[in-house]
C-alpha cells in the first residue's frame, strides 16, 4: 500500500491494521488447530472417535469474544472515517464534475482545469457534481473516496500533508473507457500555489469552440485528425454528406448549424449511421447557446 | 408393511431417453438436469474470467476491445451468480439430496419443481441469447447501475428480463423446499433432529422467498425506464438513481448468503462423517443459519458507503455488518471442533471441506474489513473486493460444491473415482486458487479500482501473477471434471455406504430406487450424526 | 403420534366460518372505508396526522380481511407467526431507508 | 405412492395433502406482497422527498371512483369466502353462484379501471406522453408510480379472475367437492391478496388529501 499523504490516512490505516492484524490471528489460529486435528486424530492415529455433543461454556466464549472484537473493529472503522464527513470551515471549496470519461474542475474564480492543483496543509472541499452517470472521485493516497451521482449534491474533503503528484481514478464503473477516466492532484507549497493561480492558463490563445470542447470532453469521443473513436471525427464534418438515423427511418442530411447544435442537446434525435444510440449524452444545460455558436464556428475550420 | 423387499432398477433405469428427462418430474433426475446445465454454464462463465486475466496480463490493450472487456466481465458476473451460485448446491444436491435425507419420495410439488428447471433454462437462454443480437451482452457491470444501465445500447433489457426469469425459478425452488420440509418429514423427524444440511436449505429457501421479489420488481423498474424513455430513477425527473441501489441490494446482499448457507450445510455434513464423530454444537449451527438469513436482511447498505448516503444510515449498516459476522464465526468455530478427538478419515471431499474453512475464513475475513467504514472508503470498488468475493463465493461456496461432489457422486451413480486423481487435482485448484486471488487482495489495497480494462504500470506484478494462478487453477479443474467424469462412467462400484456416513441417504442403494428407498430408513435414536450405535 | 398431529391439523382446518360471519366482515371493512375516505375529505386540517390514520386504518382493514376472510384465525398458528414476520421484515425495509433519507 | 413391491413410505411427496397447498399458496402470497413492497419502498421515499408534489397530483385523482372500486374489491373478497363456505357445506350450486359473482367484481373493477387510464392518458399523463415532460419533477414521479402500481395490481386482477374461472369450471364438472376444495380456498387466498394490496394502494394514491 502507498503512504498517506493526507490526514486521514492515519485513520484509515490505523483501521486497516487492527483489523487485518485480529484477523490474521484468527485465520492463522484457526488454519493451525484445524491441521493439527487432522494430524493428531487421523484415523490411523485414532481409530475411536469420542462422541461430544457441545459444550455450552465454549459456546458462549466464542460467540462473546468475537461480538466484543467486532464492536472494537466497528469503533475504529468508525473514528477513521468520522472526520470524512466534516469539513472544516475554512475549506477551500472547488467544483469537481465527472463526466463520461474525464474529470474536471473548477476553482472559486472560474478558472477550470482537467487536473487539480491544491496547497500543501490546507482543508479543500470538492463538490461533486456529475453530468451523465455515476463516477467515484477516488485518491488512493489520500484515502479518499465518494461518488459523483447525478441529480444529487456529494462532496468529499481533504488536506494533503504532502507535496507531490498523486493519481485520481474513477471507481465507479461508467461505461466503454471507466479505466482511462484519470486524473491527478498536484499539492504545491503555499506560495508555488500562489504563484500557479496567478500564471494559470486562464486566457489561452486558442479558438473559444476549441476550449469548450475541451473543457467538454468532447475529444475522448471524437477526433479531429479523421480517426474514428467512438463518435465519428469531426474532421471535415462541416458541411459533409452523411446518413443518419431518425426515429427508425434512415435519411440524409447534410451538416449545418443547426444539425450539430441539434447534436449537441437532442443527440439521439439522429444517430449516425455506424454509430451507437446512448453514449453521447444532451448538453443541454451544460452547454450554453453562444458556446454551441463558438463550437460550430470552430468545426467549421477542420477541414 | 412388507420390507426389505431390493428392486432391481434404480431411478436411471425405470425409463430412457432425452424426453424421459427433461419432462421428469423426479427430483433427482431434476437435480441432475441441473448439474449438467450448471456446469456448462460454470465452464462457460470461467473461460471469460480466464479471458479477463489474460487481458489483465499486461497493462494496455492485448487483445479485448475496452468495450469487449466491459461485456466480458458483465456477463461472466451474470453467468457466475444467476446462473451457477446461487442455484448451484440447492438446486443439484437440494434437489437430489434433501428428499431422501429426510427420509420421503420427493419434494411437495414434483411439477412445480420441473417448472423451476425450465425457467431457469429459459432464463439461462436469454442472458446467452444477448450475445448474437443488437449491440451484444450488456456492458454494466452484473449490478446493473442506473442511470448507466438505461443509457447504454447494449442488451441491457433481455438481460434484466432473463435475472427476472431466474429470480422466478429460485422463487419457486425455495416454496417447493420450504413446503416439503414442513410437510414431508419422515415420522420421528422433529425439526432439531433433521440433517443439518437441511437447515441450511430451510434458511437459505427464506431468503429467495422474501428477497428475491425485491429484484424482480426493481428490474422491472429498469425496463419500464428503458421503453419509456423516462423513469423512476432518473434525475431529471427528480428520480435518484441511490435509490436503486438499495433496492438492488436489499437483495443482493441477501443473496450472497443464498449463496454461501447451503455450503454450510454441505459443510456440516462433510465433517462429521469423515470424522466419524457427532457435529459440535448441532443447535448452535442449525440456529446460527436462521440468524444469518435474518441479520443479512439489514445489512445491504454496507455495497453504498460511499455513495452519498446519509451518515446515520452509514454507521447503522456498518455495525450490523459486523453483527452478520458472529453467527458465522459460531459456525466456524464449531466445524473446527467437530474435528477434536474424531478418527479423521482423509479423503477428497474432506479435503475440500477443509480448504472451504480456510479460504472461506480468507473471505470472511475480508469481508469485515469492507464492513469497517474508514477501511471500506478506500478499499470500495478496488480489487480488494474483487479478491473478498471470489475467496467466499469460488473458494467458499464454489469448493463446498465441488467437495459435495466428491461426496455424493458414488452415491448417485454408484461408481467411486480414482481417488489419487482426486488428491492430485485438489492439490492444483487449491494452489491455483490463492495463487490466483491472493494477488487481488495486494492491489487493491495498493488502489486499483474493479472493472478496469487498463491499469496503471505499478499494478502490473500482482496482476501477473494473478493471471499465471488462473491457469494453475484451470488445469486443476479440468483434471477434476475429467476424474469424475471418468468415474462416473467406469469408476469402481460401490456399495450402499462408501464413506460410512449414517444420514438416511446412505441407507438406500446407490444409485437409489425410483422411489427412493427399497426399505424402511431407520432413523439414528441421538440425533443425524449420532454414531454411537456402531 | 404424527398421524394425530395430522387428524388435529384436520379438525383445525375443517373450520366453517358461516355466511353471516362473512356479511358482518363486510360490514366493518365498509365502515373503516367510510371512516377513511371522509377523514380525508373533510379532515384536512389533520394534515400530517392524516397520512398515518390512513396507513392505520388501512392496516387495521387488512388484518380483519386476513383473519377472516384468509381464515387466518382458525388456521395452523404457523400461518400467524410467518404473516408476522415477513411485516417485521417489511417494516424494518422501511425503516432502514427513512433513517437514510430522513438524514440527507 | 404405491411401490413396486408394495412398500409404502409414510410421509410420501405423492400423497394429496391439502395443508400443503395452502401453505404453498401462502407463501407465493408472500412473494407477492414483497413483489409490491418494492414499490411501496419506492413510493415512500419519494414522498417523503417530494411531499407538495404528491399532495398536488393526487387530486387529479378521482376519489369517487377509487372508493367505488374499493367497495367493489371489497364485497368481492366476502362473495369469494362464502362461496368456500358454501363448498365446504356441500352446496356446489350456491358456491358457483357467489364464484361468478366475484367474477363480475372484477369485470367492474377493471372497467372502472379503464375509465379511470384513459381520463389521465387522454391528459397527456401517460409516462414518455407530451404533458408528462413537462410535469414538475415530484409530479411526474407520481404519475409514474401511479400508472406502475395500479397496473401492476390490474395485472393481478387479471389473473385472479382467470384463476377464479378455472375454479367455477372445475367446480361445475365436480372436481371441487366438500371432501376437496384446495383449489377454491387458494383461488380465495389469492384473491384476498388483490384486494388487501388495493387497501393499501387506495389511501396512498388517492388520499393524501
Ligand atoms: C458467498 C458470498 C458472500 C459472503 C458469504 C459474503 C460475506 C460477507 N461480506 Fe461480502 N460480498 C460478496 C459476497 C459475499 N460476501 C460479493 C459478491 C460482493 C461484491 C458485490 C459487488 O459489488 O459486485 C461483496 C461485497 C461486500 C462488501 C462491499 C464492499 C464494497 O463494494 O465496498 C462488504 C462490506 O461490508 C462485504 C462484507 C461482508 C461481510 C462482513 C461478510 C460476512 O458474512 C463474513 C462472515 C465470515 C467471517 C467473519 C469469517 C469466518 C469467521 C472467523 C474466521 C471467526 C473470527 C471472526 C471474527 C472475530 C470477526 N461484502
Ligand atoms: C461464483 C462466482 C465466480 C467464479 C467461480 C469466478 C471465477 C473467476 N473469476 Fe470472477 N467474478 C464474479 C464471480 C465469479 N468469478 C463476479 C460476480 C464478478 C463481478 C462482475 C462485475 O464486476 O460485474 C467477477 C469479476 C471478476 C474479475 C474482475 C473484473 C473487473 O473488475 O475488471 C476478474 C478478473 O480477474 C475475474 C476473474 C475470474 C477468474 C479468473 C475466475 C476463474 O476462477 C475461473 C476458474 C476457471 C478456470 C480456471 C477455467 C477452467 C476451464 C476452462 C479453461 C474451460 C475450458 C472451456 C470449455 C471446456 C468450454 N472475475
Ligand atoms: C461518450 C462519447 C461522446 C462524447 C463525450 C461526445 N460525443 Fe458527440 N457523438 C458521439 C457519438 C457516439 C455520436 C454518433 C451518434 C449520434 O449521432 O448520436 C456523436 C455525434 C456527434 C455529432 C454529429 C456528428 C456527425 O458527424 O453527424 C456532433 C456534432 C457531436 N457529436 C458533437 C459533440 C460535442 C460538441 C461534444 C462535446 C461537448 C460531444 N459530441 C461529446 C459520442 C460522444
Ligand atoms: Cu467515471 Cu468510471
Ligand atoms: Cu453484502
Amino acid at each position: 500500500m502507498n503512504t498517506g499523504a493526507s490526514t486521514f490516512a492515519q485513520g484509515v490505516d490505523l483501521s486497516l491494521y487492527i483489523i487485518l492484524g485480529i484477523s490474521l490471528f484468527f485465520l492463522l489460529g484457526i488454519t493451525a488447530v484445524m491441521i493439527f486435528f487432522v494430524i493428531r486424530y487421523n484415523k490411523k492415529r485414532n481409530p475411536k472417535a469420542t462422541n461430544i455433543e457441545g459444550n455450552y461454556t465454549l459456546e458462549v466464549i466464542w460467540t462473546v469474544i468475537p461480538t466484543l472484537l467486532v464492536l472494537l473493529m466497528f469503533y475504529y472503522g468508525w473514528m477513521g472515517y468520522k472526520p470524512m464527513r466534516n469539513v472544516p470551515d475554512n475549506a477551500m471549496e472547488i467544483n469537481a464534475y465527472g463526466q463520461m470519461w474525464k474529470f474536471s474542475f473548477e476553482y472559486p474564480d472560474g478558472l477550470i482545469t482537467d487536473t487539480l492543483v491544491v496547497p500543501i496543509n490546507q482543508a479543500v472541499k470538492l463538490n461533486l457534481i456529475s453530468r451523465d452517470v455515476i463516477h467515484s472521485f477516488y485518491v488512493p493516497a489520500f484515502r479518499i473516496k465518494e461518488d459523483m451521482v447525478p441529480g444529487k449534491d456529494n462532496f468529499l474533503w481533504f488536506e494533503a500533508t504532502r507535496e507531490g503528484r498523486f493519481d485520481v481514478l474513477c471507481a465507479e464503473y461508467c461505461g466503454m473507457l471507466h479505466s482511462f477516466m484519470l486524473s491527478s492532484i498536484t499539492v504545491l507549497q503555499q506560495t508555488e500555489y500562489e504563484d500557479w493561480l496567478a500564471h494559470a492558463p486562464l486566457a489561452v490563445d486558442e479558438h473559444p469552440g476549441l476550449t469548450v470542447m475541451k473543457q467538454n470532453a468532447c475529444f475522448t469521443c471524437h477526433s479531429q485528425d479523421g480517426s474514428k473513436l467512438i463518435g465519428p471525427s469531426f474532421k471535415g464534418v462541416f458541411g459533409r454528406t452523411q446518413i443518419v438515423e431518425t426515429n427508425g427511418e434512415q435519411r440524409e442530411i447534410i451538416v449545418d448549424d443547426e444539425y450539430i447544435a441539434k447534436s449537441i442537446y437532442e443527440p439521439n434525435a439522429d444517430i449516425v449511421q455506424g454509430y451507437m444510440r446512448g453514449l453521447m449524452i444532451s448538453y443541454e444545460n451544460i452547454i450554453s447557446k453562444e458556446q454551441v455558436d463558438d463550437i460550430i464556428e470552430y468545426l467549421k475550420t477542420l477541414d | 408393511m412388507a420390507t426389505a423387499v431390493a428392486t432391481d432398477l434404480n431411478f436411471f433405469q425405470v425409463k430412457r431417453g432425452f424426453f424421459s428427462w427433461i419432462f421428469s418430474i423426479d427430483h433427482k433426475r431434476i437435480g441432475l438436469l441441473y448439474m449438467y446445465s450448471l456446469i456448462t454454464f460454470f465452464l462457460v462463465g470461467a473461460t471469460l474470467g480466464v479471458l479477463m486475466r489474460l487481458e489483465l496480463l499486461n497493462p494496455g490493450k492485448d487483445f479485448l476491445e475496452a468495450q469487449t472487456y466491459n461485456q466480458v466481465f458483465t456477463l461472466h458476473g451474470v453467468i457466475m451468480i444467476f446462473l451457477f451460485i446461487i442455484p448451484s448446491i440447492p438446486a443439484v444436491f437440494g434437489n437430489f439430496f434433501l428428499p431422501i435425507m429426510i427420509g420421503t419420495d420427493d419434494v411437495a410439488f414434483p411439477r412445480l419443481n420441473l417448472l423451476s428447471w425450465w425457467l431457469y433454462i429459459i432464463g439461462a437462454l436469454m442472458a446467452l441469447s444477448t450475445l448474437v443480437f443488437g449491440d451484444g451482452p450488456a456492458d454494466t457491470g452484473w449490478t446493473f447501475y442506473a442511470p448507466y444501465s438505461v443509457n447504454t445500447s447494449t442488451n441491457v433489457t433481455i438481460s434484466v428480463l432473463a435475472a427476472f426469469v431466474l429470480g422466478f425459478s429460485s422463487i419457486l425452488t425455495g416454496l417447493n423446499f420450504i413446503v416439503t420440509i414442513h410437510r414431508l418429514r419422515t415420522p420421528g423427524m422433529t425439526f432439531m433432529k433433521m440433517p443439518l444440511f437441511a437447515w441450511s436449505l430451510y434458511a437459505t429457501s427464506w431468503i429467495q422467498l422474501l428477497a428475491t421479489p425485491i429484484i424482480g420488481i426493481t428490474l422491472m423498474m429498469i425496463v419500464a425506464e428503458r421503453v419509456f424513455g423516462v423513469g423512476l430513477f432518473d434525475p431529471s425527473i427528480g428520480g435518484d438513481p441511490i435509490l436503486y441501489q438499495h433496492l438492488f441490494w436489499i437483495y443482493s446482499h441477501p443473496a450472497v448468503y443464498i449463496m454461501a448457507l447451503p455450503a454450510f450445510g454441505i459443510i456440516s455434513e462433510l465433517l462429521p462423517t469423515f470424522s466419524q464423530r457427532t457435529i459440535f454444537g448441532y443447535s448452535a449451527i442449525a440456529f446460527s443459519s436462521l440468524a444469518i438469513a435474518f441479520i443479512g436482511y439489514f445489512v445491504w447498505g454496507h455495497h453504498m458507503f460511499t455513495s452519498g448516503m446519509s451518515g446515520p444510515a452509514r454507521i447503522i449498516f456498518s455495525i450490523l455488518t459486523f453483527l452478520v459476522a458472529i453467527p458465522t464465526a459460531i459456525k466456524v468455530f464449531n466445524w473446527v471442533a467437530t474435528l477434536y478427538k474424531g478418527s479423521i478419515n482423509v479423503q477428497p471431499p474432506l479435503l475440500y471441506a477443509l480448504a472451504f474453512i480456510f479460504q472461506f475464513s480468507v473471505g470472511g475475513l475480508t469481508g469485515v474489513v469492507l464492513g469497517a467504514l474508514a477501511a471500506d472508503i478506500h478499499l470500495h470498488d478496488t480489487y480488494f473486493v474483487v479478491g473478498h468475493f471470489h475467496y467466499v463465493m469460488f473458494g467458499g461456496a464454489g469448493f463446498a460444491f465441488f467437495g459435495a461432489l466428491h461426496y455424493w457422486i458414488p452415491k448417485i451413480w454408484g461408481r467411486m473415482y480414482n481417488i489419487r486423481v482426486a488428491n492430485i487435482a485438489f492439490s492444483i485448484l487449491f494452489v491455483g486458487f490463492n495463487v490466483l486471488y491472493f494477488p487481488m487482495l495486494v492491489v487493491g489495497l495498493m488502489g486499483m479500482p474493479r472493472r478496469y480494462y487498463d491499469y496503471l504500470p505499478e499494478f502490473h506484478l500482482p496482476n501477473m501473477i494473478s493471471t499465471y494462478g488462473s491457469w494453475i487453477l484451470a488445469v486443476g479443474l479440468l483434471l477434476m471434471l475429467g476424474n469424475l467424469i471418468v468415474g462416473v462412467r467406469k469408476g469402481k462400484k460401490v456399495g450402499r455406504n462408501p464413506w460410512n456416513g449414517i444420514t438416511l441417504e446412505w441407507q438406500t442403494p446407490s444409485p437409489p430406487p425410483l422411489q427412493n428407498f427399497d426399505k424402511m430408513p431407520e432413523l439414528p435414536k441421538g440425533g443425524p450424526y449420532d454414531f454411537k450405535q456402531e | 403420534m404424527e398421524h394425530q398431529n395430522e387428524q388435529q391439523e384436520h379438525k383445525q382446518t375443517h373450520h366453517i366460518i358461516s355466511y353471516k360471519e362473512h356479511f358482518s366482515t363486510l360490514v366493518a371493512l365498509l365502515l373503516l372505508t367510510v371512516l377513511t375516505v371522509s377523514i380525508s375529505v373533510f379532515g384536512a386540517e389533520l394534515r400530517s396526522l392524516s397520512v398515518a390514520t390512513a396507513l392505520l386504518i388501512a392496516s387495521v382493514k387488512a388484518l380483519v380481511v386476513a383473519y377472516y376472510f384468509m381464515h387466518l384465525k382458525y388456521d395452523l398458528k404457523i400461518y400467524r407467526w410467518l404473516v408476522l414476520l415477513v411485516m417485521v421484515l417489511f417494516v424494518v425495509f422501511l425503516v432502514l431507508t427513512s433513517i437514510e433519507y430522513l438524514n440527507r | 405412492m404405491e411401490h413396486a413391491t408394495g412398500f409404502v413410505l409414510p410421509n410420501s411427496g405423492h400423497n394429496r395433502d391439502a395443508e400443503a397447498s395452502k401453505m404453498g399458496m401462502w407463501l407465493f402470497l408472500f412473494t407477492e406482497l414483497l413483489l409490491f413492497g418494492g414499490l411501496f419502498l419506492v413510493y415512500m421515499v419519494y414522498r417523503m422527498l417530494n411531499p407538495e408534489a404528491f399532495l398536488l397530483s393526487s387530486f387529479e385523482l378521482n376519489i369517487t371512483l377509487g372508493t367505488i372500486n374499493t367497495v367493489v374489491l371489497l364485497v368481492s373478497s366476502m362473495t369469494i369466502a362464502m362461496s368456500i363456505t358454501a363448498i365446504m357445506r356441500g352446496d356446489s350450486k350456491k358456491s358457483v353462484l357467489l364464484l361468478y359473482l366475484t367474477l363480475a367484481a372484477s369485470v367492474i373493477f377493471m372497467i372502472i379501471k379503464f375509465f379511470e387510464w384513459s381520463a389521465k392518458i387522454n391528459y397527456g399523463y401517460f409516462p414518455g406522453m407530451e404533458v408528462y415532460q413537462n410535469l414538475p419533477d415530484g409530479e411526474s414521479l407520481f404519475f409514474f408510480l401511479y400508472f406502475f402500481m395500479t397496473g401492476l395490481h390490474a395485472l393481478h386482477v387479471i389473473i385472479g379472475a382467470v384463476l377464479i374461472a378455472v375454479v367455477i369450471y372445475r367446480t361445475q364438472k365436480g372436481l371441487v367437492t366438500a371432501q376437496k376444495y384446495t383449489l377454491t380456498e387458494n383461488a380465495g387466498l389469492y384473491w384476498h391478496l388483490v384486494d388487501l394490496i388495493w387497501i393499501f394502494l387506495f389511501p396512498l394514491l388517492y388520499l393524501i388529501h
